[in-house]
């Protein structure tokens, strides 16, 4: 058996080592990233029985040192951004991607920053994670081409200047409290403005950094002139980093009050960013820019699903499927669209093609990712309006119920000219396009993770339990 | 997991999935692997089905359960009802499927369409089994999403903004589903589909206004699958589907299923006593009525055959609502028998309409003239079918409408025998002009007939109609055998129902 | 047991025969049709008061012959079994013949189901086959005619499908049962009464829903329109006999209704029917005026005028009489026999019509006066009208030129004009009159007719026809505007040719003025009034 | 335009929030806790302590951050371009003079940070400020070369992972120094290599340039 300690640290030491592994081996460099992937995704498989688990790295205990643990929180965030890195470096978009000299060092770095994030119990910590998320992120964003130039800039600018309120505010908790620790900064009962103004910054700065509504502007560029596997990561876990920052901070180091009070600013949040990702993404005529504004849509789920979230251990399994099964079916999504993208020479909405009819696994894929971003059932994404649906009447909020309803079926309307550009697209005589297994295996999943909320219950509890 | 008794249900979707799941891979080009996994799939579930129907009718209980949702788990359940709606799934599924062989003979994408053809009929058989709300929802929306790229198959314009207009419509039926089984789920709790209904048996009964929103919200939600007036429109844009789309879609899977799930919400859900006692019934009466006469009207004035024969679903599937509304066993038998009469009827309708317009290029009522001496198998099915639809004996239309009218008039209802025989006029107004001119008039002169297609795909095409018009008639004749569904609707009426006579 | 065999086998052999027929295409197949009737018969002459079961069939069918509806189902089915045999002749081989022969059987098993069924459903069934198969046999031309009388017949047959349909209906919600009223004693009702009116006065030609009659018998083919007139009415009669009986207190208002409607059928069929120019039209309304008298016997039994059982069984022998008659009557016009032979068989026919003693025909009627002693003078009166029409429908036929010779329509003309002629043999005393002056007021009729005949072809007096189908032409720019708003039915490419233009030996007279008609109408109308007055101050 | 009117609201927002928190009472700080744990560190010098052993795991990842700000220069800009050399007499001696001072003065930098003020991003710092002068003076060290130059950025993340798994084969924790004396000697060695690597990375963005403006376009 292996101890919590060994398993923990492999989770950033792994990654980390192939990155500078294959920094030092360019050749080699492709190929490392996708087994390292692989060998990541297995790792956080095997994490699962060992959720609750809190270690203090370098054996030192929580206010002198870091502490990671692994709860019902970190676990799906952890899975959803192996499920990604795993099938996005499988698929063609990927090794495309990861054939570029550098890219596989900077994708594995993200993985290495990413699951030290998700780990981190220590509120600097998360700073640095951040840090390490953010210019891995822009630096893959980059290398989407010569057209990423400009977003890849304001995206690195966006980032830094959301770390600087986020690290405001963290030096705010701690000449409050002199500790840095989450759960001990929780523990400390700040109130009043102690209290208000270090939640303020680093919710300003996480915002930011997610891309949530009103601070979407940098999100739809820079998503959109990615590579396709680096932005199905953006998209997919990336944005998510900075909201599961924000949830931790809200549930951990805030008392249930603090969130009470801040829920309305949540909720509004939360149905501006569907408002505006929708109308975005009305006005889309390239397929990734629809797909792009469609993130900022269903961002605009976790702030809302926040709004509730005041001592309703039910909204925040919510939240967590809301960011799985967008983070999946959004990685499904970006995967198919640049097979399309393969297979067409373009882009545009009303002239795809079906080239030696080798898109049906894409297709399905497309299909089934907008299933689950529609919150159809069984996909993941009904489960989480469900739980939010459930979460929300419980609360008195009734019109929270027709309001998911009815997005779902905006999310459909817009998601709708994708889907028949695809049933429209003929077939050609010959022609080439990568087949799509890995864009509908995390579209499946996606689907399949309407099946976890057994599972997910079972995890918050775990979160719950001390 | 304790065998059969668990997993028969399971297996029957199962065995419908699977099936999707191996026509999807297969190449365009395969036809005779296609075919025949085709047909293997309906016909290892009608095996299956057997088994059930044998099971429950000697007293049996299956039921499967998975934790699905914080609270709710997913049943799969059969009851008598569910059996009923399920082997008429599947043995229509085999025709049909015999049918698409033979029409489907050309064109792009053909794994996609029997593999999505399978995928629609998984999710009926699971909106059948669904043993609670949340597992209704669930096949109920993955039916619409399996339905839209069948409807869509064509790919031009005209069939993508008809689909566009499907999707939407069902998409928001879907949604109010959604939203009534959360507020149902809020108000009840976790809890099945019970003999008598859920609702009736709470030990709080939560408010009126409350209940009649639910049942409201409920109705509208599959009201739009049974395509109810107003929420009908979709319907007769979606014939712009393939014939055995068409078929499939008016007979078993989409229309049905919303049917199904009427009477699932009034009988199942609230209970009879219940809908009655806060008065909802007779507004679902008067919306299923009106959309009867309302369909049947606009049927009159339609040239395209298929076109005529959408607006005569709109009409003739609200008899399964106006039957659920009455309240009275005799009614529930029509209303439960018309959700299989119809079914066999309109198949056989929509078969003909296709096999017209593939074999001979007719596709419009103005140019059936003399059909009757070129295709005088699928003519005589087709007037089966029409005079099925009117109600003239011996046809299983006659037995639905004779059950109904009975049943209103011991329910006080005499008007709904008003809107029977207004509604009988109007369907032999808008049939018996095509039989007749199908028979006795000589086609037009300008009559240009496409290039005829193989033998086999005729006979494919003539087979299937024939043997549902012949059940068509079977459910008539043989109305009080063994193996008729009166036998099932009459035992649901009073056992599950709660009623006694 | 064996009777019970021949109870199912007669409406099960029609429905073999008609699917024998759509596999075997030859003439061949019309001979089974014609033996295909021969249960029904058999059934007839030796079954009466048989019961047989079929518990899975419908709800629960239940047949049984009532006695007294046997020689009924004798005469009806030797009717369709002649027609059936007439047809081999008449109808050309060819893929019509086919579809000619499918509605011929289908029809026939509903009649005879409709004679046998003893529940609702099973003769709700029967009926409704009879009635919408028929539309074939109406329609089987294809002509615009054959088309529009087609069309005016589904039109009519519906409504009565649908009224028939709400009476059965309320009964069984009435009595929660399939048998007939009769049988249970309860009285539906007043609504029932008048739907079940409606819905068999449709089919039994009453006043003013007769209008579909006089429009399908000349369009159909000779045997066809021997079937509907001699067998398809009678339908009607029996099932009001059978579900609004005498024998059950009927609503206010019902029976007067029912005397004055079949009054007006009796008297006014008459006069328009004198008029025609086509001899199946002008049998075609005796059809009408003939069915009137039997409804107003069956009115008078409704309003306490006649006892009950004398007139259900008047009405029974009224219904062979009519029948054998009309049906010899319908297949004499096109008959195969040799001249000579076909006027004499014409002529017994139409003597039996108009109540000559020792016929059929005079035994009914003897039996209706005595059943409604308030009707005799009615019935004396109508003689005179049934015997104008006889003449002239005679005299058309004379006119006509004589039709091929043909050995098979021979047999079934001659087989007709045996029954008819034989069955007053079985009757013995009752076709005889009592009294000399009886005697001579049965005959009266004819020889008048006769005499008038004689006169006005002396006179040669020509006029023109009322159109045929009276009260409909009323209707008709209804039915052409509907036609316009639903156009899709025809195929507007080519026109059918004009039956008339290839039936009417006789160019039709369009110059022809209403005075010859006028005459002819007041010579009747005086005829009537005599007998009246004679009637009056015996 | 919104976005400048949401900037400004933001920061007239934060000033408000610094002058709330500033009035309110700060809490003790871990002063304290620090001074109480560092025996068992084997230095000194607080601040080495928690950069290197209390919180040695962010200070792993500020190396990978600087080693990752390298890869991604890699990776954008593929070939490095030698600044044009500041050719003259006294920037060739200024060079020759304060190459060896720098070094030197790093390395005391480095070693002194066990008890005072110092360390190795200090000294890293210093050594890239002499390699730059190298640098423009157009003489590059061979260990600033091709590869090894790459090699030597990311070798200061590398030593601090080796380190962080040596010491997990006595103590079974990563990172989690076997006592007092092998701490000591295990921070100088990360450190040491730390340095060296921060200097090198340091001096490897210097000179990375985005050529011709299409990053990563190199590339197969």
């Amino acid at each position: 058996m292996v101890s919590p300690d060994a398993a923990l640290a492999a989770l950033f030491v792994l990654p980390l080592t192939g990155a500078l592994a294959a920094f030092a081996a360019p050749r080699a460099a492709a190929a490392l990233a996708i087994g390292v992937s692989w060998a990541n995704a297995a790792l956080v498989g095997g994490l699962y029985g060992m959720v609750g688990a809190r270690i203090a790295l370098g054996g030192h205990a929580a206010p002198l040192g870091v502490a990671l643990r692994l709860d019902g929180l970190a676990w799906p965030f952890l899975a959803l951004a192996g499920a990604l890195f795993a099938f996005a470096a499988s698929a063609t978009a990927g090794r495309a991607l990861l054939a570029k000299p550098g890219a596989a060092a900077l994708w594995l770095t993200l993985l290495a920053g990413l699951n030290a994030l998700f780990v981190s119990a220590d509120a600097f910590n998360l700073y640095i994670t951040l840090e390490v998320v953010s210019l891995a992120a822009v630096a893959l964003t980059a290398l989407g081409g010569p057209a990423a130039g400009a977003p890849a800039l304001r995206y690195l600018f966006v980032s830094l200047g959301g770390s600087i309120f986020y690290l405001a505010g963290v030096a705010f908790f701690y000449r409050a409290t002199g500790a840095l620790d989450i759960g001990l900064i929780g523990a400390a009962g700040l109130s009043g403005p102690a209290l208000a103004a270090p939640l303020a910054l680093t919710t300003l700065g996480l915002l930011l950094k997610a891309g949530a509504a009103p601070f979407h502007f940098w999100l739809p560029p820079a998503h959109a002139a990615a590579a396709p596997a680096a932005s199905a990561l953006l998209s997919g876990v990336v944005v998510k980093a900075a909201l599961y920052v924000l949830i931790r901070l809200w549930t951990d180091a805030a008392p249930p009050e603090a969130l009470d009070a801040a829920a309305p600013v949540f909720r509004v949040l939360g149905l501006a960013a569907l408002g505006v990702g929708a109308l975005g993404a009305f006005r889309a005529t390239r397929l990734k820019a629809l797909i792009a504004f469609s993130t900022v849509a269903q961002i605009g789920y976790a702030p809302l699903a926040l709004g509730f979230a005041a001592g309703s251990p039910l909204a925040v399994q919510a939240l967590v499927a809301f960011m799985a099964a967008h983070g999946l079916a959004k990685g499904a999504i970006f995967l198919a669209a640049d097979g399309l993208r393969r297979a067409n020479g373009h882009d545009a909405l009303d002239s795809l093609a079906d080239p030696g009819s080798r898109l049906g696994p894409t297709k399905g894929a497309i299909g089934l990712g907008v299933v689950a971003l529609m919150g159809l059932p069984p996909s993941g994404g009904f489960l989480a309006k469900w739980t939010l649906a459930e979460a929300a009447t419980a609360q008195g909020h009734w019109w929270m119920a027709p309001l998911l309803a009815g997005a779902a079926v905006l999310t459909g309307v817009y998601m709708l000219r994708l889907v028949s550009a695809l049933v429209r697209a003929p077939a050609c005589a010959d022609g080439d396009a990568p087949r799509g297994w890995s864009a509908l295996a995390l579209a499946v999943a996606a689907v399949a993770l309407g099946f976890s909320g057994p599972m997910l219950s079972a995890l918050m509890l775990a979160e719950a339990a001390p | 997991m304790t065998g059969s008794a668990e997993l028969l249900p399971v297996l029957i979707v199962g065995a419908t999935l699977l099936s999707a799941a191996a026509i999807f891979p297969l190449r365009d080009d395969q036809v005779r692997l296609r075919a025949a996994v085709c047909l293997a799939g309906p016909a290892a579930t009608l095996a299956l089905v057997g088994a059930l129907i044998a099971g429950v009718r000697s007293g049996a209980r299956y039921e499967a359960r998975f934790p699905f949702l914080p609270g709710d788990d997913l049943l799969l359940q059969a009851d008598a009802l569910s059996v009923l709606f399920v082997a008429l799934s599947s043995a229509l599924w085999l025709v049909t499927t015999v049918y698409a062989l033979g029409y489907m003979r050309h064109g792009p994408n053909r794994s996609r369409f029997f593999g999505f053809f399978a995928l629609c009929v998984s999710a009926t058989m699971g909106v059948a089994l669904a043993g609670n709300m949340i597992t209704f929802l669930v096949f109920y929306e993955t039916l619409t999403l399996a339905t839209y790229p069948l409807v869509v198959h064509k790919g031009d314009a005209a069939t993508l903004r008809a689909g566009r207009t499907y999707l939407i419509y069902t998409l928001s039926g879907g949604a109010m589903v959604f939203l009534g089984t959360m507020l149902l789920h809020a108000l009840q709790g976790a809890g099945g589909f019970e003999v008598g209904g859920l609702l009736a048996q709470a030990e709080t009964r939560p408010s009126d206004a409350a209940l009649r929103l639910l049942f409201a919200i409920l109705i509208a939600g599959v009201g739009v699958k049974a395509a109810l007036a107003p929420l009908h429109g979709w319907l007769p844009l979606a014939m712009v589907a393939p014939a055995p789309v068409s078929a499939l879609l008016h007979a078993v899977a989409v229309v049905k299923a919303g049917a199904f799930g009427v009477v699932r919400v009034v009988y199942d859900v609230f209970g009879v006593t219940l809908a009655d006692a806060l008065g909802v019934l007779p507004w679902l009466g008067a919306a299923a009525a009106i959309t009867i006469v309302w369909g049947s009207v606009l049927a009159l004035g339609q040239d395209d055959l298929k076109r005529r024969l959408a607006y005569s679903t709109v009409s003739q599937v609200s008899y399964i609502a106006l039957g659920a509304s009455l309240a009275h066993p005799a009614a529930a038998v029509g209303a439960i028998l018309h959700l299989i009469h119809q079914g066999i009827m309109k198949i056989t309708l929509f078969f003909c309409a296709g096999a017209f317009a593939e074999v001979e290029g007719v596709k419009t009522v103005s140019r059936m003239a003399g059909l009757g001496r070129r295709m005088p198998w699928t003519m005589a099915a087709f007037t089966v079918a029409a005079l099925g639809m009117i109600g003239v004996p011996p046809t299983a239309g006659f037995v639905t409408k004779w059950y109904l009218a009975i049943g209103a008039l011991e329910a006080d209802g005499a008007w709904v025998v008003a809107v029977l025989l207004i509604s009988s006029g109007l369907n032999a107004a808008y049939f018996l002009p095509i039989v007749g001119a199908a028979w006795f008039r000589p086609p037009p002169d300008d009559m240009v007939r496409p290039e005829p297609p193989p033998r086999l795909s005729v006979a494919l095409m003539a087979v299937s109609p024939v043997v549902t018009a012949l059940l068509v008639m079977a459910a008539a004749l043989l109305a009080t055998s063994i193996f008729s569904p009166l036998g099932w609707a009459q035992a649901l009426a009073l056992r599950e129902f709660g009623f006694e006579r | 047991m064996t009777d019970a065999l021949l109870l199912i086998a007669a409406p099960v052999m029609p429905l073999l025969a008609a699917a024998l027929a759509m596999a075997a295409p030859r003439r061949l197949s019309m001979l089974g049709l014609a033996v295909a009737a021969a249960p029904a018969l058999v059934a007839g002459l030796t079954a009466g008061g048989a019961e047989a079961e079929l518990p899975g069939f419908l709800f629960g069918a239940q047949l049984r012959l009532e006695p007294d509806l046997a020689p009924a189902l004798a005469a009806i089915a030797l009717v369709w079994g002649a027609a059936a045999l007439h047809g081999r002749a008449e109808i050309a081989d060819g893929p019509d013949s086919r579809r000619y022969k499918a509605c011929f059987g289908i029809s026939m098993a509903g009649q005879f189901a409709t004679l046998l069924a003893r529940d609702m459903a099973s003769f709700y069934a029967g009926f409704a086959a009879l009635s919408f198969a028929a539309y074939g046999l109406v329609a089987h031309k294809g002509t615009v005619e054959a088309m529009r009388a087609g069309r005016v017949y589904a039109v009519f047959v519906v409504m009565g499908e649908l009224a028939l349909f709400t009476a059965f209906v309320l009964i069984a919600a009435a009595q929660a049962g399939l048998a007939p009223p009769v049988e249970t004693g309860v009285s539906a009702p007043a609504l029932v009464w008048w739907l079940l009116l409606a819905g068999f006065g449709v089919k039994a030609g009453l006043v003013p829903l007769h209008v579909w009659l006089p429009l399908a018998h000349p369009v159909a083919p000779v045997p066809a329109s021997a079937a509907l007139s001699g067998a398809t009415l009678k339908a009607g009669l029996v099932g009001l006999l059978v579900f609004a009986p005498p024998a059950l207190a009927a609503p206010p208002h019902y029976g007067e209704a029912l005397i004055w409607l079949g009054f007006i059928g009796a008297f006014g069929a008459a006069l328009l029917g004198v008029a025609q120019r086509d001899p199946k039209v002008v049998l075609a309304y005796s059809s009408v005026s003939q069915m009137g008298l039997a409804l107003a016997l069956l009115g008078a039994a409704a309003h306490g005028l006649a006892e009950p059982a004398p007139a259900r069984a008047a009405v029974l022998l009224f219904v062979v009489h009519h029948a054998l008659a009309k049906a010899a009557l319908f297949l004499g016009v096109s008959s195969g026999a040799p001249r000579m032979v076909t006027l004499v068989g014409l002529g017994v026919a139409a003597l039996s019509l108009t109540g000559a003693p020792l016929t059929l025909g005079y035994a009914a009627k003897a039996a209706a006066g005595a059943a409604a002693p308030v009707l005799g003078p009615v019935l004396s009166v109508a003689a005179f009208g049934t015997a104008a029409l006889m003449a002239r429908a005679l005299w058309l036929v004379v006119r006509q030129a004589p039709a091929r010779t043909s050995r098979i329509k021979a047999t079934a003309f001659g087989a007709l004009v045996l029954g008819l002629a034989s069955a007053p043999l079985m009757l013995a005393a009752s076709v005889v009159p009592s009294t000399a002056t009886a005697a001579a007021a049965a005959l009266a009729p004819a020889l008048a007719a006769l005499a008038l005949g004689f006169g006005l072809s002396l006179l040669r007096v020509r006029w023109p026809a009322p159109p045929p189908g009276d009260l409909v032409v009323l209707a008709d720019p209804i039915g052409a505007a509907l036609e316009r708003s639903s156009r899709f039915t025809g195929s507007t490419a080519d026109a059918p040719r004009s039956a008339a233009a290839l039936q009417d030996e006789a160019p039709p007279d369009e110059g022809a003025l209403w005075r010859e008609t006028g005459v002819a109408m007041a010579v009747v109308l005086l005829a009537v009034a005599l007998a009246a007055l004679g009637a009056a101050t015996r | 335009m919104a976005a400048a009117f949401l900037g400004g609201f933001i920061a007239l927002a934060c000033l408000a929030l610094f002058a709330a928190v500033l009035v309110a009472p700060a809490a003790p700080g871990l002063e304290a806790a620090v001074a109480a744990a560092l025996p068992e560190t084997g230095v000194t010098n607080p601040v080495t302590g928690v950069l290197l052993d209390f919180r040695g795991y962010d200070t792993l990842l500020e190396v990978a951050v600087i080693a990752l700000a390298v890869i991604g220069a890699a990776a954008l800009a593929p070939r490095e371009t030698p600044p044009a050399p500041l050719a003259g007499p006294v920037a060739t001696a200024a060079a020759a003079v304060l190459a060896p001072a720098i070094v030197l003065f790093s390395g005391y930098l480095l070693w002194t940070g066990g008890a005072r003020p110092g360390g190795a991003f200090q000294a890293g710092a210093l050594l890239a400020g002499g390699l730059v002068l190298l640098e423009i003076t157009g003489s590059r060290p061979w260990w600033r070369r091709g590869l090894s130059g790459r090699l030597g950025a990311a070798a200061g993340t590398a030593a601090f992972l080796i380190a962080g798994l040596g010491v997990m084969a006595a103590t079974g924790r990563f990172l989690d120094y076997p006592g007092p004396d092998w701490g000591y000697a295990v921070i100088l060695a990360i450190e040491a290599v730390a340095a060296v690597s921060v200097a090198v990375a340091l001096s490897a963005l210097f000179a990375a340039e985005p050529g011709d403006g299409r990053p990563g376009e190199g590339a197969p």
